[in-house]
């Protein structure tokens, strides 16, 4: 196991490196948005200028215990991310991560405004599609590396299956659990046709959904907290390839653009089909493939 | 379930730029009711025509909307030259015609826009826009407004187009129909578009007509009815036939509403044919005197204005029904049961011009 | 002319009647509008079928103006009778729809109900 | 039924150069034939005062005495009715559209001196 003073280091540099990398992450996002829908879009440093701003704003709340709860998701994302990059169990953040997202969805029901009722909800909703998909992802990782430990499978360290060839990349033994992955990534990240509990534009019948009474700090922080959570979620595309990191960076950024791509060209369907259509791709290729890996052992 | 809550929907809402506001009675999902109230910023209008003499107040009617500005417009010069019998050069109804439906296709695309981004589409949406600006472009070069034309009066047009400019027009016109092609195959095609349209909000046959409904959404549940078939301007020298479909949902709106901006394509080359030469406006000299109802088919359904002028240069009275204002009933009757989510995408289907509905 | 528009006069107490029958003669109704005469309201009820247009009209007393309602025969017409309430004051029996008087929240009451000031011809200019 | 059809178009569109522009820094090549800002010609100006009488939004007003003819550009919607009813065409619509301001001044043209931009 690491020094505990190697863990620090670890947790120090993603302290700070993930909110930037994150807020530069939107920032791409937006202009490469923006380009496919033949604008100019913002600069690149806009997502920092716009949570600069909020903080500076001023909290208004419906009730004060409404950002009780943020700062608890605020806390609970962050060490969410912390847990995974200094190589913990991967049981525990994608449990910690459910519930920070809880955290999240009883702030938007403290609030008590039709619209954040509603954006919770259909929050929730989401969870329970996506959720299936990620314990399936934890599963197939152990099957495929024999550990739970994220340090473990980036090292490459252990592998029941070594004689397969390529055994060492998680991804070649696990294709159907990763396409399913994908598909909960658009709904992780909010994306269109999957943003029914908060759109990026408001412009949807809820307006901003959850976050709709949000507001000031409280908007900022959500807003880096989903900074943290954008760049955990990249890393748990990067543990599929391992301990080859080259091809998890190209990875990444090929499941970035795919993921805008998607955003562009598709309509916010309603939630039946996101359930739907999120739990049979879980079935047919999450499970699909487990099945195939068991049977090859 | 049954937890019943009441959604406020508007007056300013990000999805709906227009005042119009909704108390959505909901249980869960579900819109139990849903009663429209608008009225949030009645202009008076109307009696504005006892301040401005009959001929400046085309200026006035051509604001009553932004966007079928023209049309307003034209209405009203109609109604004012059908009472005073005033021989309107052809050339002048021409100009109309082409002016009028090239307001349509930018009506249209801006509604295609807008439909788009309710149902959560934001790169439609852009790119519906970026062609709507190319046909503005288009209508600046040749009456010098982008929505507002200012070129109707009384007697005519201000403003005419040479055979050469009418020329560059029409190549330039091609040139976007191709580019709205590409955006309205996705409107037809897309599958997730298809998801939120079809079936949604369906009018029957008979529901369109008892309710009063007009224009596309009419035409979508079935009705060969266009305003445009009175054959007024250049209408009646001019080959076309009403665009219908037949499910009355959603998607035949849209449906209806996408073909129509090639029908006004192919339109406006008929009448840039058949164009005669000559005046384009007559002397306009004494009152009216006289009452007269003038239609007009406008991009959202056939407006309608009451003018009743009695020999003084103020008209007696001014009315103006707007098509939105007869699709609301419409609009009542879709909202009854709908998903809340399907609640902007209904509201944008009767095409809602909320301010003009108000005069 | 673009197009023949009959004007049949009726008599108030008739008009729920007539316009029924124009309902079942398969009409569509296009608006119904008023015109203030002073002391009177001019009310035009105007219908469509096929593209031929039809006008009911009626004359009633401005002072507390009372007609019945036709939004039971044509629902849409409730819009129309809101609005008349809201710019003319007239009142409508049996609305199905009443916003009681908050369809148009205008500055002033009825403001539409004085005769304009056009409304007697002056002499013609020409 | 076909998903992803908008595809094409999105990526054709990330390539090229985007259909905006930057608006303060890259301002619009003017349409000739739009009806822009209203300019006059004061020297043939006779300040008969038609102008403003015909001004559908009141927003000329003109001082025959004082031979000082003003605008508020805010007011002013382009609408071509004073170029038209001008009896000495001293006025005329420019291609060129006002520039955005936050207070409302009227713009003052005095004959026999330069334009003047007062309260």
């Amino acid at each position: 196991m690491n020094s505990w003073g190697h863990v620090l280091i670890r947790v120090l540099i993603y302290l700070v490196a993930a909110p930037l990398l994150g807020g530069l992450l939107a920032g791409i996002d937006r202009r490469i948005s923006a380009r496919m829908q033949s604008r100019v879009g913002p600069p690149l440093l806009q997502p920092f200028y716009d949570v600069a701003k909020l903080w500076s704003k001023e909290p208004i709340v419906v009730r004060r215990s409404q950002n009780f709860y943020i700062i608890f998701f605020f806390l609970l994302t962050v060490f969410t991310g912390g847990l995974f990059f200094c190589g913990s169990d991967l049981l525990l953040v994608f449990f910690a991560l459910t519930l920070s997202g809880i955290f999240f969805i009883l702030g938007a029901y403290k609030a008590s405004s039709p619209y954040s009722f509603v954006g919770a909800s259909r929050e929730l909703i989401q969870v329970m599609a996506y959720e299936p998909i990620v314990l399936l992802t934890a599963v197939g990782l152990y099957m495929a590396t024999g550990t739970f430990q994220v340090d473990a499978i980036w090292g490459g360290a252990f592998h029941p299956l070594k004689a397969l060839p390529g055994a060492h990349i998680p991804v070649l033994l696990l294709p159907g659990v990763f396409v399913a992955l994908l598909y909960a990534m658009e709904i992780k990240f909010r994306k269109s046709p999957f943003d029914l509990a908060a759109s990026h534009h408001a412009h949807q019948e809820l307006v901003r959904g959850i976050t709709t009474e949000f507001s000031g700090p409280t908007l900022a922080m959500i807003e880096v907290a989903h900074w943290y959570e954008n760049v955990m979620l990249l890393g748990w595309i990067f543990l599929f390839f391992g301990s080859c990191w080259p091809a998890g960076l190209i990875a990444c950024a090929v499941t970035y653009f795919l993921l805008l791509v998607v955003d562009n060209v598709c309509a916010r369907v309603k939630w039946p089909v996101m359930l739907r259509s999120a739990w049979g791709m879980t079935l047919v290729f999450g499970f699909g493939n487990i099945v195939v890996l068991s049977l090859l052992k | 379930m049954a937890n019943r809550t009441i959604i406020p929907f508007g007056p300013q809402h990000p999805v709906l730029p227009e005042p119009i506001h909704l108390d959505l009675v909901c249980e869960d999902e579900k819109v139990i009711e849903a009663i429209p109230s608008i009225g949030f910023i009645h202009r008076g209008l109307e009696r504005l025509v006892e301040k401005k003499d009959f001929q400046e107040f085309v200026f006035v009617a051509e604001r009553i909307c932004g966007i079928c500005s023209f049309i307003h417009g034209q209405a009203y010069c109609q109604g004012v030259e059908e009472i005073m019998q005033l021989p309107v050069p052809p050339r002048a109804h021409y100009l109309r015609t082409i002016w009028g439906e090239l307001s349509r296709i930018h009506s249209h695309l801006l509604w295609l826009g807008l439909m788009a981004d309710g149902f959560g589409f934001e790169s439609l949406f852009m790119h519906s826009w970026r062609v709507r600006e190319r046909v503005l472009d288009i209508i600046e070069a040749t009456t010098g407004g982008r929505v507002i034309f200012g070129t109707c009066k009384v007697g005519g047009v201000r403003r005419d187009i040479d055979a050469a400019t009418m020329k560059e027009i029409l190549v330039k016109l091609a040139d976007i129909e191709r580019e709205t092609r590409e955006i309205v195959q996705v409107f037809v095609n897309d599958g997730t578009v298809k998801h939120r349209l079809c079936g949604v909000g369906v009018l029957s046959r008979d529901e369109a007509y008892a309710l009063g409904c007009v224009g596309p959404t009419l035409r979508a549940s079935g009705w060969k009815s266009d305003t445009r078939k009175l054959g007024y301007a250049a209408f009646k020298d001019l080959t076309f036939e009403p665009i219908t479909r037949t499910d009355g949902d959603c998607y035949a709106r849209t449906a209806v509403r996408c073909d129509e901006i090639f029908q006004s394509f192919d339109l406006i080359r008929q009448a840039a044919g058949k164009m005669p030469e000559g005046e384009i406006a007559v002397k306009v000299t004494g009152n009216p005197t006289g009452e007269f109802f003038s239609r007009v088919e406008q991009p959202r359904g056939e407006v309608v204005y009451y003018i009743k002028a009695n020999g003084t240069k103020n008209l007696q009275r001014f009315r103006v029904r707007t098509p939105t204002f007869a699709n609301v009933a419409g609009l009542v009757k879709t909202l009854q049961g709908c998903d809340l989510a399907d609640v902007p995408i209904l509201i944008l289907t009767i095409d809602p011009c909320i301010s003009c509905t108000e005069r | 002319m673009i197009e023949e528009q009959p004007t049949i006069p009726i008599d108030a107490d008739r008009l729920v009647a007539e316009v029924q029958a124009l309902r079942n003669e398969g009409w569509r109704l296009v608006q119904i509008g008023a015109t203030s005469l002073g002391d009177r309201f001019e009310l035009n009820y105007s219908f469509d079928r096929e593209l031929r247009f039809r006008n009911l009209r009626l004359q009633i007393a401005s002072a507390d103006a009372r007609l019945p309602s036709v939004s039971g025969v044509y629902f849409c017409a409730f819009l129309y009778e809101n609005e008349l309430h809201d710019l003319f004051g007239i009142q409508f029996d049996g609305l199905v729809l009443d916003f009681k008087g908050s369809f148009y929240r205008t500055a002033t009451p009825f403001p539409f109900a004085a005769a304009p000031a056009t409304a007697t011809p002056a002499k013609p200019t020409a | 039924m076909s998903l992803f059809s908008m595809t094409g178009l999105v990526l054709k569109w990330l390539l090229r150069k985007p259909y905006t522009r930057r608006y303060p820094f890259e301002p619009r090549q003017p349409i000739p034939g739009s009806r822009g800002a209203l300019a006059i010609d004061l020297s043939a100006c006779v300040f008969c005062s038609i102008c403003a009488k015909k001004c559908p939004t009141q927003a000329i007003e003109v001082d025959r005495a004082a031979k000082r003819w003003t605008i508020d550009r805010l007011r002013c919607i382009s609408c071509n009715y004073c170029v038209e009813n001008c009896p000495k065409k001293c006025l005329v619509l420019t291609t060129a559209h006002g520039i955005p301001t936050v207070t409302r001044d009227r713009e003052v043209f005095q004959q026999a001196s330069a334009p003047v931009a007062a309260k």
